[in-house]
């Protein structure tokens, strides 16, 4: 223990007087050290909330694969695996450039971590976009779960079975059980999509902060944050792709 | 009011006695343990209060014998019990006996409809004989509720979606509460009514009169086999299950209770909740070499026809005398709507444990 | 100023620095397992695919963690928090155990005396 | 004042104390000042303020559940006001009140100064958390005023979510939003404790309060989420017809049970551990005596934290559930009885050789002990499965848990807040009533709640409000040990405020006690301490075979440093670190 941090003395309510502090050390925490361990300890407690909260979600899709596995495999088939895919690899490749990003603030070097941020924006603003028009085929698909829910089986071969076709009150796969997949598959998906957006808006907020030099950004533990929270959406998505997109059988 | 202080509730089954047992048992634990507990606080308190003149040298602040001394008791009391009432419990909600008298309990907001296999309906009562063993298999209409016989001791969740059951056996003649002990809505409190022990001579009688004691049960009934066929006729089953119909399903006679083998591999007995499941949600469990063609009914018949269809498929087996004792091959002892059909692999503990034939069709 | 802590006093401004290809190399691994699963998925491998999907999507969670989040060269708590949440994950996955011993028969020995098993 | 009656008393009686010139509640005075403060302190009593009030809710509405309940068919309720009253005094006590408690008030005014920090890591996010209790607050009492719930607290389905037209929707987004406020706690003290503890305070020389504090936020932010997720999608199964937990739709309710259990079974040990922390604090200061197997204790607590989330089914024996998975979730209960049971016995070996004196926090944590032991022994009742059958969903199990959640954890909270109201407040309260009132809690609460393990017994269901007459001399007992329990209730409340007005300035250190939070000022500054303060001494380092030794104990160099700033060895460590 540093002996400069024992004498380190404060007035009694002045937050003003630690002038030989590095000003970006908040007065609570002895000195820069403990305060990154603190970010950091507490980014990764926050992330197992998160894992918790998503977790129960990827329970109740277990269970209920479990229940009704005909019904999860004939309604996964509305799933376009090629969206999911490129979306996947989007993602992945956003966490790259995070992960460079963070990176460059380590480094303290603005011109990379503009770049690298600006990269991780657009890709998250692509997959948003591809999950726009997965949903958009939903939502003309009337499998929006809700009022308008209205399934429609299709064959292994595609198509709807010609029965089905005309009177889906007569598919085989329940409409309460096709919109219980639909329900996972579009709160998942939704409450990932959510996170996307929260990590679309911290990036920009730290992307015009760099880029203006505030004095805020030369701290590099924001985007290492950021970094933190972006990866984390990207493995809930690591999930989500096999667990809706593909479901082998018959 | 004084002398409304009962203790104890009636023992009225062969479940009482030995629950009272643990029941007492646990008693024991306890007051012995919080006697040792609140003597040891008073007395050490009192000796050593502020100014007192007790001996105060070398104190101790910690000792591992102690703590071995006081972690060891516990643990295997504790262990103790845990083995004495599971086994207890596995009987409680294990198989029933054989040659059980069978009755389904339907409960509903806020009521209980219970139904012999001869047909009688009763509602918020039943009569049972003293001295044979009853199972009962449950099953909700619409909330989660609790069937609860204080005087039995016995209690179980009736469940919509999944049969549930328990059995019993009454030993002493009398009349006993019944209670809704799930909490199912506004008049949860009133979802109850009597249990009538009786006689097996009265309980004949009562038999006899087709169950006509009480007021609101109808003029007697068709047994529910008898109504099962009539819904299968109603509800076009025949067009593809019979043995002289379209043959686009398999023939459901002697289905009841044998091992079922799916087309994904896997096998399942045709139980209950099986056959509920196949009526209800046909998808999810299609027999070997046949495709999914038939269509849900879901939200088409009543949970109470269901059982009725049950009882008629039940008959059609290849002992149609089992229609009015219990079948004795029933593993819905507990929710069994998940099982192993679904699981992916077979289970080698159902199978073995099913020397009925194997139907490959 | 607590013991984990004092250990990384003197990081301040020189901590652990990524190397550039330890992420392309992790970015290409990912890439590849994500095709793997996609092949497998045509594939039927019973009840076998979820485990595969699975195993592989676990994987790639793993490599995510240690090297993009890096955990790898993070503090011992840093390992410990990042560790538990997947382990309680796992935990609540013990109710599913619930749904698949269900249909099991009654203990052997333990169920009533009367009944007369065929 | 009890160290006025006491002839040892190291302070005069009539020595008066002058109030510290700079504390955190006159460093400002404006409500901006109160309603934006960054200072845990402040916060804690932010906190304290709101818990008391849904206290006071919830036990209106129990004291209308036990009028009713003294007549067999009611008397002025209908059925559904009578359930929603139940179901609004469970969710008042588990959600408003007794969760944030402990944590949110005495854990965050002392976890600070216990571990020699400034602060909490996040007190930005200490604020938020309480704007979000209060918003959740907000919300339930407006779902009250809408018309309330009446599903329980446990919000079974598919009663809430197809069947109960009440507000339920409401009730959960608040429910929903006040997990998130004991996250952000949890998290906060998680950090803290990990990263901020003052040079010298290693994990062994914690106070075990903070082992207390940390084990439940690990558990907080294990659990809760679980919680919020799922009455979420009660939620958006109700906003749109779907049914993961509805069977005619093709869900399955039980899962519900086993998410809302995989939480609140975890939850009942956040209501419980921190009681027990600030028990070890109270039995051993008015034993002065350092608190027998520390290690032991607190490993127990770690040991609870960890089992507790093993045994959520024994909250559901009677459902569906396998017979194979009650078993397993019995064996665990009977396992969890024993850390348990460790800690009572080494609380109760802590007197041996003590000097005891029965302040009234004193008492508080006595009756914990005891009552806890009730309330714990008779929840193995409900963790062997074959009585358990008889016995759940009904009184006896309604007897269980006010055992242990006001036996226990009511008991601990109302303890801790006696021990820490002179550091908290820099007042004084009235030793004399605090003593009566803890006197008839005691005995109020027993007269209340044991009947009622009597009643459960002979088969009286829980959520019953019209009952077999057979039942009515229980209740009346009942209901009349709850008027002495309200009344030892209101007391404190009564004394408490009093002593804010015309109550005489503490000392920093009323009870002798040798913890951090006792080497500052009463009540502290903003920052906590002069000077950080660096530890040389084990927890509860009471030296007690005579008084007059004990006043020495506490006047040791090291603490002299922290408390006037001066260094006496003059090397900048106050006596040097180990
Ligand atoms: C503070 C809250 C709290 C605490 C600490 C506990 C502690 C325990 N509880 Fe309790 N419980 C609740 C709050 C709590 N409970 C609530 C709110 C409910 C009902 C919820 C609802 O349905 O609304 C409930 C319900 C409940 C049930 C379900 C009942 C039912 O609905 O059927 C069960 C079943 O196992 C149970 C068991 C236990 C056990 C084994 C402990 C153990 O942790 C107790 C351990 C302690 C001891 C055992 C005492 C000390 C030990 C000794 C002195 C040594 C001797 C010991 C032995 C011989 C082993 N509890
Ligand atoms: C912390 C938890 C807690 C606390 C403290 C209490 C306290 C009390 N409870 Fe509670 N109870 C629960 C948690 C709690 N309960 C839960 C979870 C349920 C289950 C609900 C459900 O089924 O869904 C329940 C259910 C329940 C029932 C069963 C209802 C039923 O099943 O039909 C009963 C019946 O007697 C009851 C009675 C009481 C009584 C008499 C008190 C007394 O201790 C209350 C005494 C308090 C007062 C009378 C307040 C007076 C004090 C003041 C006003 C002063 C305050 C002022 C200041 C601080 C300034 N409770
Ligand atoms: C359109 C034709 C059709 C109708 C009508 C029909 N079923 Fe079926 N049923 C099938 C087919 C095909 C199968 C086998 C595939 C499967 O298991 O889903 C089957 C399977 C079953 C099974 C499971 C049998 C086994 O061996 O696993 C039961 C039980 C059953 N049906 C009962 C009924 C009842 C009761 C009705 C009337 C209420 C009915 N079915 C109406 C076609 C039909
Ligand atoms: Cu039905 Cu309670
Ligand atoms: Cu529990």
């Amino acid at each position: 223990m540093s002996v400069d941090a024992i004498s380190t003395t404060h007035g009694l309510v002045g937050h003003d007087d630690h002038a030989h502090h590095d000003p970006n050390q908040a007065h609570q925490f002895e000195d820069m050290a403990q305060q990154n361990e603190s970010y950091i300890v507490g980014m990764w407690s926050f992330l197992v909330t998160e894992i918790m909260f998503f977790g129960v979600l990827f329970i109740a899709y277990s269970l209920n694969r479990l229940l009704h596995p005909g019904s999860f495999i004939d309604a996964h088939r509305h799933l376009n695996v090629w969206f999911g895919g490129i979306n996947t690899v989007i993602l992945l490749t956003s966490s790259l450039t995070m992960a460079l990003a963070v990176r460059a603030a380590q480094l303290q070097s603005k011109v990379a971590q503009l770049v690298f941020l600006t990269i991780t924006i657009l890709c998250a603003f692509g997959f948003l976009g591809i999950k726009t028009v997965e949903y958009t085929h939903k939502y003309h698909e009337h499998l929006i779960p809700g009022a308008n829910f209205h399934y429609v089986s299709v064959g292994a071969e595609g198509g709807p079975s010609a029965e089905a076709a005309v009177n889906p009150e007569k598919s085989n796969i329940p409409q309460g059980q096709a919109q219980i997949f639909f329900l996972l598959y579009f709160f998942m998906t939704g409450l990932h999509g959510i996170h996307v957006v929260i990590g679309i808006i911290a990036m920009t907020t730290l992307f015009i902060m760099i880029k203006f030099d505030h004095p805020f950004t030369r701290y590099y533990m924001w985007v290492e944050m950021a970094g933190l929270y972006w990866h984390f959406v990207d493995i809930v998505w690591i999930f989500l792709f096999p667990l809706f997109y593909l479901i082998p059988g018959k | 009011m004084i002398k409304n202080l009962p203790l104890m509730p009636d023992q009225a089954s062969s479940f009482a006695a030995q629950s009272d047992l643990i029941y007492w048992a646990l008693t024991l634990l306890t007051v012995a343990f919080t006697l040792i507990v609140f003597a040891a606080l008073a007395f050490l308190a009192i000796r050593y209060r502020r100014g007192s003149k007790a001996d105060r040298s070398r104190p101790l602040h910690g000792s591992h014998l102690l703590e071995l001394g006081w972690t060891f008791p516990p643990l295997v009391l504790g262990l103790l019990m845990f083995v004495w009432s599971a086994k207890l419990f596995s009987t409680m909600y294990g198989r029933a006996p054989e040659g059980s008298e069978q009755i389904y309990v339907i409960g509903k907001q806020w009521m209980w409809h219970l139904q012999h296999m001869n047909g009688i309906r009763e509602n918020n009562e039943l009569h049972i004989p003293v001295g044979k063993p009853v199972k009962l298999t449950m099953i909700s209409q619409d909330v989660i509720h609790s069937f609860f016989i204080p005087a039995f001791r016995i209690k179980r969740d009736v469940v919509p979606g999944v049969y549930t059951s328990i059995w019993f056996e009454p030993t002493r003649a009398g009349k006993y509460h019944l209670f809704c002990a799930e909490y199912c809505g506004t008049q949860h409190s009133e979802m109850g009514g009597w249990i009538y022990v009786e006689e097996p001579a009265e309980y004949q009688k009562w038999l006899a009169s087709g169950g006509r004691r009480t007021a609101d049960t109808q003029p007697l009934a068709t047994t529910m086999e008898a109504k099962g066929l009539q819904l299968y006729e109603q509800q076009g089953c025949g067009n593809c299950h019979d043995a002289d119909g379209l043959s686009r399903g398999p023939s459901l006679a002697g289905l009841f209770g044998t091992t079922v083998k799916l087309k994904n591999g896997a096998t399942a007995v045709a139980d209950e909740a099986y056959i509920r499941k196949s009526i209800l949600e046909p998808n999810d469990q299609i027999a070997d070499k046949y495709q999914q063609r038939m269509p849900s009914y879901k939200g088409q018949i009543t949970e109470e026809q269901i059982l009725d269809l049950m009882a008629y498929i039940r008959s059609i087996g290849p002992r149609p005398s089992a229609s009015t004792t219990a079948t004795p091959v029933s593993s819905a002892t507990s929710g069994t709507r998940v099982h192993t059909a679904t699981a992916g692999k077979p289970n080698p503990n159902l199978t073995a444990s099913n020397a009925a034939p194997s139907r490959g069709n | 100023m607590s013991a984990e802590h004092a250990e990384t006093t003197h990081q301040e401004h020189s901590h652990h620095v990524v190397s550039v290809s330890e992420l392309f190399i992790t970015y290409g691994a990912l890439m590849g397992l994500m095709l793997l699963t996609i092949a497998f998925a045509f594939k039927d491998f019973g009840a076998m695919n979820n485990v595969i999907a699975m195993v592989i999507a676990l994987i790639k969670a793993t490599l995510v963690v240690l090297f993009f989040m890096q955990v790898r060269k993070g503090s011992k708590l840093t390992m410990l928090w990042a560790a538990i949440g997947f382990i309680w994950f796992l935990l609540m996955f013990g109710i599913m155990s619930d749904y698949f011993s269900r249909a099991w028969i009654p203990v052997p020995g333990w169920e009533s005396p009367t009944t007369n098993q065929k | 004042m009890s160290y006025q009656t006491t002839k040892d008393t190291p302070f005069p009686a009539k020595q008066t104390f002058p109030a510290p010139k700079n504390t955190y509640l006159n460093a400002a005075s404006t409500v901006k000042s109160w309603l934006l403060t960054g200072d845990h302190k402040r916060i804690a009593i932010l906190y304290l303020i709101s818990v008391s009030f849904f206290f006071a809710l919830g036990g209106l509405a129990a004291s209308i559940i036990r009028l009713e309940l003294t007549s067999p068919k009611g008397h002025f309720l209908e059925h559904e006001t009578y359930n929603k009253m139940f179901s609004a005094h469970g969710i008042f006590m588990v959600f408003l009140f007794l969760i944030p408690s402990i944590p949110a008030v005495l854990g965050n005014f002392l976890v600070p100064l216990m571990i020699g920090a400034k602060d909490l890591a996040f007190p930005r996010l200490n604020l938020i958390s309480w704007y979000l209790y209060t918003t959740a607050g907000g919300l339930i009492l407006l779902g009250m005023m809408r018309g309330g719930v009446d599903t329980g607290w446990t919000f079974y389905t598919p009663y809430s979510s197809m069947y109960s037209n009440t507000n339920v929707s409401l009730m959960i987004v608040g429910i929903f939003i006040a997990g998130f406020s004991s996250i952000a706690t949890g998290i906060n003290f998680i950090v803290t404790i990990h990263t901020m503890r003052a040079p010298g305070m290693t994990w062994f020389r914690l106070p075990l309060f903070i082992w207390a504090q940390y084990a439940t936020s690990v558990i907080i932010v294990l659990g809760t989420p679980v919680v919020a997720i799922t009455l979420m999608l009660v939620v958006v199964e109700r906003a749109l017809g779907i049914g993961i937990f509805s069977p005619e739709l093709g869900g399955d309710p039980v899962l519900f049970q086993h998410l809302f259990w995989f939480y609140s079974h975890p939850a009942v040990y956040i209501m419980i551990l921190p009681s027990m922390g600030v028990t070890s604090e109270i039995i051993s200061c008015f034993s002065r005596k350092r608190i027998f197997g520390y290690s032991f204790i607190a490993f127990s607590t770690l040991a609870i934290a960890v089992l507790g989330f093993l045994v959520w089914g024994h909250h559901m024996f009677v459902t569906s559930q396998s017979m194979y998975s009650s078993m397993v979730f019995s064996i665990i209960s009977f396992l969890v009885a024993v850390p348990s049971a460790i800690k009572v016995f080494n609380w109760t070996a802590t007197i041996y050789k003590g000097s005891v004196e029965l302040s009234a926090p004193m008492m508080y944590a006595l009756g914990f002990i005891g009552l806890f032991t009730i309330g714990g022994l008779t929840g193995l009742y409900l963790a062997s499965i074959a009585t358990d059958v008889h016995l759940t969903d009904t009184y006896f199990v309604v007897a269980h848990f006010h055992y242990v959640m006001v036996g226990g954890a009511l008991s601990g909270f109302l303890g801790g807040i006696h021990f820490w109201w002179p550091k908290i407040t820099g007042k004084l309260y009235d030793e004399g009533w605090a003593k009566l009132a803890a006197g008839l809690t005691f005995i109020g609460f027993n007269l209340t709640f044991f009947p009622q393990f009597m009643v459960g017994f002979l088969g009286m269901p829980r959520r019953y409000h019209f009952y077999p007459e057979e039942f009515q001399a229980y209740h009346v007992l009942s209901s009349a040990g709850a008027s002495v329990l309200a009344l030892g209730l209101i007391i404190p409340g009564i004394y408490l405020t009093a002593s804010l007005i015309a109550g005489k300035q503490a000392p920093d250190n009323p009870w002798m006690a040798v913890g951090l939070e006792w080497m500052t000022t009463s009540p502290p500054p903003t920052l906590n301490f002069d000077a950080t303060p660096i530890v040389t001494w084990e927890a509860y380092d009471y030296t007690p075979n005579d008084p007059e030794e004990a006043r020495h104990a506490v006047i040791n160099p090291a603490l002299l440093e922290i408390h006037t700033g001066v260094d006496p060895l003059g090397d900048g460590m106050a006596g040097g670190l180990e």
